[in-house]
């Protein structure tokens, strides 16, 4: 841990994207601005399991640049960039579909632009 | 063959995963070459899910550490704790595999003769391998973050398949509506693993369900996914994305996504038992799981009796049936620390519970199926439209009648005999919830007699003068199903003594499921 | 674009492309590895249908093919996969051998690519995929976004 | 399992075929001697002419009316409940989260 850095400010910044994120995707009836909230709110996630990686004098897992001591084990970093590149696919079918929305109706308001409802 | 029992669990779900990206590249040489790999490698998984399946009964629980130099060294050398990953299968998931690998062959088979009428064929084919591969992941793994990995899995891939037919503008919804639910529910799973992280440093299932205290981080977690897993399987009320994705998606898929909302289950099932098990405060956990049930076949079988779309009043039977299986274990998990009410009734009502899952798989894949054969005859999914149809559809009609009996809980059929399970054994924990399930059980009847009736019966309707019963893949996919329900109904304890029983016995030891990985700790 | 864009373009993209392959190649002893190097290299054919337009691109590049390659990465990845299964499956079987056998040295050093057993192979077939997919993805959704269909 | 058993669909199977042999019987008996295509054949309503097949099939939205006349009330909520937005879908997966966590605490604390 940094000197004079509290422990808890990383998780300050998740608590912050997570509700962010939270509150764009229950308040915007913009179907692309729901995805940016789904988008924010995943790298909260994403923030909050990298930050359970961090220990206080561990060393970072890469053998070219190692100097004596003990190493961090990856896992957490490896959770995240499993769920990054599961959120690039997410986003990416979420925008086609967006796209294919916005051709059949010529909207991309959730209200709009629904047909299926009761 | 012992090698081949030893890597069955992986090859399950390797064999369709290598598939799916055979696929792209067999499309080039001809449409037979790849319905052949196609239906060939989900018949190689059923296969190994089938040999799995024997041994497991045999011997007992299947441990597959990856990437180790032995398949049972789940500790490596070195190590206090589990870090590789590791397939726990036990009866309890190879009954969800057998499930999972049927309805996907009787979707594949009957979806050769609806992609003839697309375009696109190698895409969906791909997709459809990787929503198999996504549910045998999620009930074959051993591990909090690849069940994360999995349902993502199986959630992009339904989603797009739900999505599949772009030309109608409702499918890019239901599809969209599916990824948005997916996408969040999965984002509160791997924050609750996150959570789960944070105090244990673990991720294994069976590690963390030996370290877990229950604290109030764990309760948060506890929240988190069962209320995430609880919207993947459409319970009430967090259903409503179910009617809108099950009546877009196309023919044979819509089994698929649903049997993948099941799989679902089965995660919820783990989690509250495997996971946080006897260290949950079972019986208030017990009555949440409960009032989802029975909130979900109450409202799911009143909205259905209003439905005039078919494939939306098969959505939401679809989420009236999982409420009885939650009722079910819910009741099951309310008496778990109570040891004699658990022998008296709260091991039938799990047996009950288990037993329709794979019940209401068939028959609500082949209503699903005969759906969606009305869909294709006739252009349309409006009952109000229909009319006369036995005349010109017979095989499909029957198989309607067979399904529609099935799951309103007629004897003789198989449906009846998991709802009897239901009943007796909840009727001891609380009658009025055994009288509300029968109540749902004669609106199913009453919302299914007004789908044949309007669809089946009547007038021979000018205008539907030209239709024809549906081609033959598509008349083996349905049949392949409803052989399965008679077969089930008519030997009940056959099927329960074989393969039911052995999959409570595992879902209510957490002892066993520990060791198996912990090494007896 | 304008011929501002394109010529810097025209200088930037080789770079991209590079680094992309560069950062694939070093996956197993360096941060990075096969997902990152193939969004980067991804990111040059993003600045490719920038700078020139997607339809210029596709007469050039055509999906399916970048599918092919996708696909190819993936049974790549997979095969490895298999090749272990005479002990277990992802089983390291390289490691120890001749070919990427050495054990990667500790402390600074200036990196020996000749180790990690199969993970820079998987690093490559993850690499293919990921840049032939996010590739086969840019190019579809900028044709559909500008009014081209796209035949299936 | 004491369930299982007691309970033996072959019982209901060799009923259902002895049913389904009396029924037959009873068919057999019926008059053998019509003819296709004639008035025999035709539906009897009281000597009035049959309306058109389209106008003679009960529609779907037709039945149980009354059923859903004397539930109005709660078809109404729960129609408008479920509105087809998507925003509202995860409105209430929020609050049952909300709930869930809430209740757990509580049933901590007693």
């Amino acid at each position: 841990m940094t000197a004079g850095l509290p422990f808890n400010i990383p998780f300050l910044a998740v608590v912050a994207l997570i509700s962010i994120g939270l509150f764009i995707i229950l308040t915007q009836r913009n179907l692309i601005k729901l995805v940016m909230g789904i988008v924010i709110m995943e790298s909260g996630v994403n923030l909050f399991l990298v930050s359970l990686g961090y220990r206080t004098g561990g060393i970072v897992p890469i053998f070219t640049h190692a100097p004596e001591g003990v190493m961090v084990l990856p896992v957490p970093q490896a959770l995240t960039l499993t769920s990054i590149v599961i959120g690039v696919a997410t986003t990416a079918l979420m925008l086609s579909l967006i796209m294919l929305t916005y051709r059949h109706t010529g909207d991309i308001d959730a209200e709009k632009s629904r047909r299926l409802k009761g | 063959m012992d090698s081949l029992v030893t890597h069955s669990s992986i090859l399950a779900i390797a064999i369709p995963l290598l598939a799916a990206f055979i696929v792209p590249l067999v499309s080039k040489v001809g449409d037979k070459a790849r319905n052949t790999v196609v239906i060939g490698a989900l018949a190689l998984a059923e296969f190994l899910v089938i040999i799995l399946a024997r041994d497991i009964y045999l011997n007992g629980l299947h441990v597959y550490t990856l990437g180790a130099a032995a398949t049972d060294l789940t500790i490596p050398e070195h190590y206090m704790v589990p870090v590789r990953i590791i397939l726990e299968v036990d009866a309890m998931s190879v009954f969800m595999g057998i499930i999972t690998t049927t309805i996907s062959l009787a979707g594949a088979i009957y979806s050769i003769s609806f992609m003839k009428e697309e375009t696109g064929g190698d895409r969906f084919y791909t997709l459809l391998l990787l929503l198999a591969v996504g549910m045998l992941g999620l009930v074959f793994t051993g591990d909090m973050f690849n069940f994360f990995v999995f349902l993502e899995i199986l959630s992009i891939s339904g989603a797009a398949l739900a999505a599949f037919r772009t030309r109608f503008g409702d499918a890019t919804e239901g599809g969209f509506k599916y990824i948005v639910i997916s996408a969040v529910g999965a984002l509160v799973v791997l924050f609750a693993v996150g959570i789960l992280y944070s105090q244990y440093n673990l991720l294994s299932i069976a590690a963390l369900a030996q370290a877990i205290q229950y604290t109030a981080l764990d309760k948060i977690a506890l929240a988190l996914l069962v209320v995430a897993l609880a919207m993947k399987l459409a319970s009430v009320p967090l259903h409503m994305w179910a009617p809108d994705t099950y009546s877009v998606a196309p023919a044979g898929t819509t089994p698929m996504i649903y049997v993948a909302s099941q799989a679902c289950l089965y995660g919820l099932f783990r989690v509250l038992f495997s996971l946080y098990g006897v260290s949950l405060d079972t019986l208030t956990i017990g009555w949440v799981v409960i009032i989802l049930g029975v909130l979900s076949m109450f409202v799911g079988v009143t909205m259905a009796v209003h439905q005039s779309d078919i494939k939306r009043l098969m959505a939401y039977h679809a989420i009236s049936q999982s409420g009885y299986m939650l009722l079910g274990i819910g009741v099951g998990l309310a008496v778990l620390a109570d040891p004699q009410a658990l022998a008296s009734y709260g091991r039938e009502a799990i047996s009950g519970g288990i037993f329709h899952i794979i019940n209401n798989a068939l028959y609500k894949g082949l209503l699903f199926l005969t759906a969606e054969a009305l869909f294709f005859a006739l252009g349309t999914r409006d009952l109000n439209k229909m009319g006369g149809m036995f005349r010109n559809m017979k095989y499909t009609a029957i198989f309607f009648i067979i399904g529609a009996l099935a799951i309103s809980g007629v004897p003789p059929f198989n449906g009846f005999t998991s709802k009897l399970m239901i009943y007796e054994s909840v009727y001891n924990f609380s009658p009025v919830l055994a009288v509300i399930a029968m109540l749902v059980s004669i609106l199913t009847l009453a919302s299914f007699t007004k789908a044949f009736q309007s669809a089946f019966t009547g007038p021979a309707l000018p205008q539907h003068d030209n239709v024809r019963e549906v081609p033959k893949p598509m008349l083996i996919g349905m049949g392949i199903l409803a052989v399965a329900i008679v077969f089930f109904s008519l030997f009940p304890s056959l099927v329960v003594d074989t393969i039911v029983t052995p999959a409570t016995d595992a879902l209510i030891d957490q002892a066993g499921y520990i060791g198996a990985v912990m090494g007896g700790a | 674009m304008s011929k501002i864009v394109r010529t810097m373009s025209n200088i930037l993209i080789p770079l991209v492309f590079i680094f992309g392959l560069y950062i694939i190649l070093h996956g197993h002893i360096s941060p990075g590895g096969g997902f990152q190097g193939g969004a980067v290299f991804a990111s040059g054919v993003a600045m490719i249908i920038v700078a020139f337009g997607s339809a210029s691109v596709q007469k050039r590049l055509k999906e399916h093919h970048l599918s092919v390659l996708e696909s190819a990465g993936a049974l790549i990845f997979i095969g490895l996969a298999f090749s272990g299964l005479a002990t277990i499956f992802f089983f390291n079987f390289l490691a120890g051998s001749a070919v990427f056998g050495n054990i990667p040295p500790s402390g600074s050093n200036p990196g020996d690519l000749w180790t990690g057993g199969v993970i820079p192979l998987m690093n490559i077939g993850v690499g293919l995929k990921v840049l032939g997919g996010l590739s086969a993805i840019l190019l579809v959704m900028a044709l559909a976004s500008s009014g081209i269909e796209v035949e299936e | 399992m004491a369930s299982l058993s007691t309970w033996s669909p072959i019982v209901l199977v060799v009923a259902f075929l002895i049913l389904a042999a009396v029924a037959y019987f009873f068919r057999s008996r019926g008059e053998p001697r019509y003819k296709e295509g004639t008035a025999q054949t035709q539906v009897f309503l009281a000597g009035e002419e049959a309306p058109e097949p389209d106008k003679r099939h009960i529609r779907a939205h037709n039945m149980y009316w009354g059923f859903f006349q004397a539930l109005k009330r709660y078809y109404e909520t729960t129609m408008n409940a479920h509105t087809g937005i998507i925003n509202d879908y995860i409105i209430w997966f929020t609050s049952v989260v909300a709930i869930t966590a809430v209740i757990v605490f509580i049933a901590g604390m007693v």
